[in-house]
Order: C-alpha cells, then structure tokens, then sequence
C-alpha cells in the first residue's frame, strides 16, 4: 500500500490498463500524452506501480523495455510461464496458418480484414500466432477511414526461410483464366441423356 | 454469380410485418387494404434481384393479411366454407407464431448487443511471452520451404468466396452447392478418380444433380480438380489434384486450434 | 491484502505470471495441471486474485471468458484505452447480421435452412459474414438427407461478448414476448370482427 499512495491509485489505473493492452512496449511520452500529465510523473508513476507488486509479491512486473513500459511476468516464475510455453504452443505451422502467412509474404503491406477477405474467415488469432512468434509485424497504417494497421513480414521471417529478400520469393504464375462457367452451366442445365 | 438478396435493407418478411403492426399501433384494420399491399410491394421493389423464396414469401404473408382483413369486413359468418375458415385460422396461426418468434430473437439480439458493448469497454491482454522466452519456443517455420510458401499462397488466392446457389426453389431446402462443395471436398481426396455417374448413383434428382455439377466447376476452377470425358455424352472423369491433406472450401476449420492457447 | 492470504501468494503468483504471457484465455484445467494443484484451487486463487485487484483499485481485471483466464483492462479506465487503441474494431454488426447470430447461439446447432426458415429470408450471406467474422463456425452434419452443415458459435464469439461460456447467455424464455403483447399481436391478425 505504501508504495502506491490512495491519491495516485486513478492515474496509476489507467496506466496500468493501458500498459495492460498495449502488444508492444509503450513509451512514457505517449503514457503521458494519454493521461495529460508529464513525463516525469509518468515514470514516478510506473517506479510506485512496480514497487507495489514487488511488496505484494505478485507474478509480473512493470518494466522499462527497449525505451516502454511493458507488463511481463516475474523472473521468479519462468519455470512455470517455460512449462507452458512447451506444453500448450503448437510445434509447427497448420496449413491455415500458413496460409495466411504466405498472404502476408505475397500481399503485403496488408491489413486483418483484408486477409480475412481473401481467407474467408476471421485470422485473428492465427495473424497474433505470427506476430507473437516474430514473423510478421505491423509496418504501418492504412490511410483510409479505419487506419488499419498493417503487416508485412519480419526479417526474422527471411532468415527462417533462407531468403535475401522478398525479391527471393519463388514468383506465382498467373491463374488460368474462368472456365466459361456460364457456358458449362447451361450445358448442364441442358436436358441431356442418362447421367 | 451469387444470388442473394441485399439484407442491410430490410429484416426480412416478418420484421416487416411485425414493424408494419407495431407502427399502425397494433390495429391492422385501421389501416387500408391497398396500403398493407402496398407496403409489402415497396419492399419487394427493394430486393435488386429476384429471389424467389423470399418473393413467396412476402406475396404469402400480403395474401393472408389481405384475406384477414376481408373476412373481417364481410358480415357475419354464414354460408362461409368451413374448410376456408379453417385453412385461414391455421395460416394466421403460423403468422402468429412466426411473429412472437420473431419477436423473440428481436430481443435476444438486442441482449446479445448489450453484451458485446459492455463486453468491449475491456480489452484483453495480448503481448504474450517476452522475449525471454523465444529460445524456449519451437520455431514454427522449421522444415517449411519457400515453395511449401509459394503453395500455400496459391490455395490462399485460388478464387476463394463460394458461390452459393440457392437451389431450395428446386427441392426443398435440402441441397445447396456450398453444401455440396463441402461434401466433395472431404470425399473426393479419399476418391483419386471418380465418375459423375458414381456420385449422383444414391441421389440423381435433377437438384442434387445440379448442386453437384456446379460444385465441380468451382472445384475445376480452383484447380482442385480434374475434369475429363472421353466422347460426347460418356461419364465425366473427376480426379482430385490439390495438393496435400483436406481443407475446407468454406474455412470453417476453427482457428482457435491454432491459436498459442489452444482449447483443452 | 485480505482478499489474497499471505500464503496463498506463491500459487497466485504462478497464475499471474501464466495468464501474463498467455495471448488466449488459459482455461483453469491448463492452470491445475501447470501447478499440480485442483482446478477448484485455481478457480479459489483467481477469484481471490481477482478480489484483490478490485480492492486496490488497478486499472485491470482477471477475468473468466470464453472458459479460460485472461487479463483486461478494467472497464472504468475505457477512455484512455480507445484513445490508445485506434485499432481495427470490426464494424458493428447489422440488425439482420446479429438477429441471424442470436438464432445460431439460441439454437445451435442448425442449418442455414433453419435459419431462414426462422428469419423468412435466405441467410446465406449473412452467415458467410457470421463466418468470415468468426462468430460462427461449422461444428459438424446433419444425419438427415441434404446432409447440412450445422453451425455453432465459435470462441471468438464468447469472447466478443465477454461470456464465460454458452451457459452465461441470457436464457431465451426472458426474450418471448409476454401474454398482453402476444395477445395484440394476436388480435392485429383476427379474421373476424367478434370472435
């Protein structure tokens, strides 16, 4: 309780929500934008949060990372976060999975409702998969209304695949143009003989 | 090729009606014949294409009301045809039912919002292990090649959004070419070569028939499938050429399965 | 500090950590077996977890959805939240589009011939929506004829939702229409003037 006074508890909160739900590391300016304060308080703020988990012994901490603040969990209990890592995160890649990664690698940059238009089902938890595993990335943000983020595919992907570059992926000929499928169809519509 | 009715704009028959009820504040009989006709015309100009279920539909649900509200302005009930009466009590039965059901569903979707707003003023955590962890974690990618990539990208942009065909003004709502897609994408992987004739052999109804060609030429399309006929009029050769195991046309196959947490 | 004993620390912790690095909700049965412990313990320590986290005001919350743990962000700090995420929120479902998702979620499983013989209208395109979003997915065949598919709701949609599982909807019977509004339906559709 010390460490964290009664009357800091509201801008520690949404801190802490925020840090909660960002994917990457926030840094204390864009903390401090949020809340309107400074970034000094900023990281006042984060020093008593961190501390109050450490009085209360609790399984995370708030850290300073690669110039943000993340939640990550404590080193005490690696043990355990190894032992499910191991135990419950696929081994390889299912056929879906590499589905969209290849939608990646050939369309992008390209947002999650665009793969989900050419997939034909919400990849949400496939694309976090590819994310979290460091293949793909966000590289930006769509222009448009929504500002979308959008992904592309990490060097890291490169290096597991043994390519120079994106320049290196093997070229996709051309899809055979329709049948006419209309002709087809009227054929088959078409009273004929015993099937 | 689709054929479906633009749903943003209108509920369907029965939202109409219930709509139609509520607005003339309950008191159909206040309102005058050619109006309700008129209504349901207006919605059925809105539908860009035909469909023809959905036309019974509505021209179903006009009838009856219109003949409800004839029977109530004739006077009396005698001489009146009891078998008429009693066709006309069932059909506003079922218009009665349909209503409080659609009713229901009104509400519960109106709930099922509710849940979804409260729902999203949280967000979940989603950074997963830091970076610490990567050594611990198998690499996904092991033994993928770049033309394992390469393939998996052509199956991924193989013309994917499935034409569904309504075939129910044929027979029933029984057959449908999405269903039938889905059908042959689990059967004809197990079946390297197979001929029309020996998938129609249990059902060669002129739907089933129909569903079942239409299937085929998507799955030609996609380059999932071979077609071949030796001569004009011989059995038509299908022979499965997609590479590996099964996927499914309709890409229901859950995600969740491949998701970091799978479900136990 | 009541809410969670001193000695009940060390197991929290372990939990903590766990759903920390998870990116899914980490069902209680992946959590007894990491531990060694019940699943009643876990369910025990999460809820004083949770408990306590309530009590020092954080800014997020432990939670039970879609039948595993995760962490949120509590929803009284929301505003700074979306100001940090301008993310892809899915645009909002239609009336039709949520009407089609109540029936699937009250009377899975079913078929799409079921569902437009509830809605009156053919629900092919909206549940190909259903889909695509990932709010519906298939979960197996009728026996009957046709061999339909029949279709459930997914896991994404109880998270959508934030539900703990399909037990948690609300139960249809409080959605039918009372006696008085099913009796002016009633009188709207009588054939004659007394009858």
């Amino acid at each position: 309780m010390s460490a964290l006074p009664r009357e800091w508890r509201e801008e520690a909160a949404a801190v802490e929500a925020v840090v909660m739900v960002s994917t990457e590391p926030i840094p204390p300016q864009l903390l401090a934008e949020l809340l309107e304060v400074t970034t000094e308080r900023i990281e006042e703020l984060c020093d008593a949060i961190g501390a109050s988990y450490e009085e209360e012994e609790r399984g995370f901490e708030l850290v300073l990372v690669a110039g943000g603040y993340r939640f990550q969990s404590h080193p005490a209990y690696s043990g355990y976060v190894e032992r499910f890592i191991l135990d419950d995160q696929p081994t390889r890649l299912s056929p879906a999975a590499l589905e969209t990664l290849a939608i990646v690698a050939y369309k992008q940059p390209i947002s999650r409702a665009q793969i989900a238009q050419i997939r034909g089902v919400n990849a949400d938890g496939v694309m976090r998969l590819l994310v979290q595993r460091g293949y793909v990335e966000s590289v930006g943000r769509d222009d448009g209304p929504g500002q979308a983020i959008l992904f592309g595919t990490s060097q890291h992907f490169l290096e597991r695949l043994g390519l120079r570059s994106l320049a290196d992926l093997p070229p996709l000929e051309a899809f055979v143009p329709d049948v006419s499928t209309v002709e087809l169809l009227e054929q088959a519509l078409r009273p004929g003989p015993e099937v | 090729m689709t054929y479906e009715v633009h749903l943003d704009v209108f509920d369907g028959p029965f939202n109409l009606l219930l709509q139609l009820i509520s607005a003339e504040e309950v008191d159909l009989y206040a309102v005058s014949l050619s109006r309700i006709v008129d209504v349901f015309l207006v919605e059925l100009h809105k539908i860009e294409e035909l469909d023809l279920e959905l036309a019974t539909e509505f021209l179903l649900i006009a009838a009856t009301l219109v003949d409800l509200k004839c029977r109530r302005l004739l006077p009396g009930s005698e001489g009146v045809d009891l078998d008429e009466d009693l066709a006309l009590f069932e059909a506003r039965d079922y218009l009665l039912a349909r209503l409080v059901e659609c009713k229901t569903f009104t509400s519960a979707a109106a709930a099922l919002l509710e849940c979804e707003s409260r729902a999203e003023r949280s967000s979940p955590r989603r950074q997963g292990p830091d970076d610490r962890f990567d050594s611990v974690a198998p690499d996904l990618l092991a033994g993928v090649t770049k033309e394992m990539l390469a393939g998996a990208a052509r199956r991924a942009f193989a013309d994917r959004p499935v034409p569904v065909i309504a075939t129910a003004h044929l027979h029933g709502d029984e057959i449908t070419v999405a269903d039938t897609l889905d059908l042959l994408v689990g059967l004809l992987p197990t079946r390297p070569r197979i001929t029309l004739g020996q998938l129609l052999r249990d059902d060669h109804s002129t739907p089933r028939f129909v569903a079942t060609f239409l299937a085929l030429l998507e799955l030609y399309k996609r380059e999932m499938i071979d077609l071949e006929q030796q001569e004009n009029f011989a059995d038509l050769v299908i022979r499965w050429t997609a590479h590996e195991g099964s996927y499914a046309i309709d890409d229901v196959e859950s995600y969740d399965d491949m998701a970091p947490m799978s479900k136990r």
